[in-house]
């Protein structure tokens, strides 16, 4: 289990490569990775500026990641999320979910992409050529996590 | 004393990025914190205010309005996560 | 929407990048792979030997991928399969799936994986010191498959 | 005439990888073509029988028991299938 924060790019083989070392046992790696849109509600995107809140981001992301391992089967996971400023096209998030089965790295990579989305302390700032502003939270992001918290599992 | 830190939309709009805050008695919970800043009025009323969406978070983990709140404690406000 | 059929490894970053071109309305890429594990029911395997059906293999998984476009927003797939033989801690196969949004990029992959692991004509032949076997068909491959014939979408 | 290809546990123990048939007037679906190669007796019997769980495609797309076959066709045999 492991979190970084960190302003710099990331390449989704090496670290894929790097997580596997030590676990003959995994059969199934589950991948999501975030981009940046070139277009967003209309807008077109110029930057993007993410702001965090240090020592609890990764806090939270360590709490939900140990919530997966107790819902699936899971050998480990990675999430790599990034601060600052980015480009348009450029990876901001990346999560990875390693499993001898693919259902359970299926569930718990989506399942910590919900929590992330709507209980990690990040914020984006969209620079457009209309000035800037802050993202707004989506009701969205908020009814997918919630639906994890129903009891009934999914196959 | 405890210590306050804002983060995004509320720290540009409040114009500041941390504060320590002797915590007045009778002061025990987030909402009571809230309250207390409120009365600063003008940007603290709109910012803190029931029609503007904001998190909370002690210690380091999301909080709600009845959350303890004591002295040493760090104290976070903030909007709605937009991360990922 | 490719499909590719090799004998060759394949590199995640590579296949990733190549599929993003002409993509800016690309913000999720939720990728699976899956790799040959140490140990298989018990045995520890040796080697896999992967057969398939030229021309039916290539059919099959477009599609699988076609009826991934028809039921979710997708922006483009990639499917690899690899053939012939396979070592312990090889990858196998690659499914990347883009979209604007998460959930139908989750959505996608792990419906192309489920239909793959149960149309798609490969067959596996391990071989371990006790000898070569062909690799039986799971029962909970089917059930995977079948749940996406549900008519009730999933959120 | 018809081609017919086996593939894996089925194109080992029938010692065979394709064949080309005449098709017998009566021999319409995938099911009266299975019927007819039991007919053979020994493995063909045996890997065909109920028994025994396999597939088959005509011209490379899955098929059912009711499904037709005509001269022209490529029929396939083949166990469930175990990739990904």
């Amino acid at each position: 289990m492991r979190v970084k924060i960190q302003t710099e790019d990331f390449d989704l083989s090496r670290e894929i490569a790097t997580l596997r070392q030590g676990h003959p046992e995994v059969g199934a790696i589950v991948s999501f990775v975030g981009v940046v849109r070139d277009f967003n509600d209309g807008d077109h995107v110029n930057q993007l500026c993410l702001e965090h809140y240090p020592g609890m981001t990764e806090k939270s992301i360590e709490s939900i990641m140990t919530s997966a391992h107790e819902r699936w089967q899971l050998v480990d996971c990675l999430v790599i999320h990034r601060v600052g400023l980015l480009m348009p096209l450029d990876q901001i998030v990346l999560v990875v979910v390693m499993s001898a089965h693919r259902g359970d790295a299926f569930a718990g990579c989506e399942f910590i992409m919900d929590y992330l989305k709507t209980q990690a302390p990040f914020w984006k700032k969209e620079k457009t050529p209309q000035g800037a502003h802050w993202v707004e939270a989506k009701q969205s992001d908020d009814e997918a996590a919630q639906r994890w918290s129903q009891s009934v599992p999914r196959l | 004393m405890i210590t306050i830190i804002y983060f995004a939309r509320l720290k540009e709009a409040l114009g500041l990025t941390s504060e320590q805050l002797l915590l007045p008695d009778g002061v025990t919970t987030v909402e009571g914190l809230r309250t207390l800043l409120m009365q600063r009025g003008g940007v603290w009323e709109k910012e803190l205010g029931p029609l503007r969406s904001f998190r909370a978070a002690v210690n380091q983990c999301l909080a709600q309005g009845h959350t303890g709140v004591k002295a040493g404690d760090e104290v976070a406000f903030f909007p709605p996560v937009t991360g990922g």
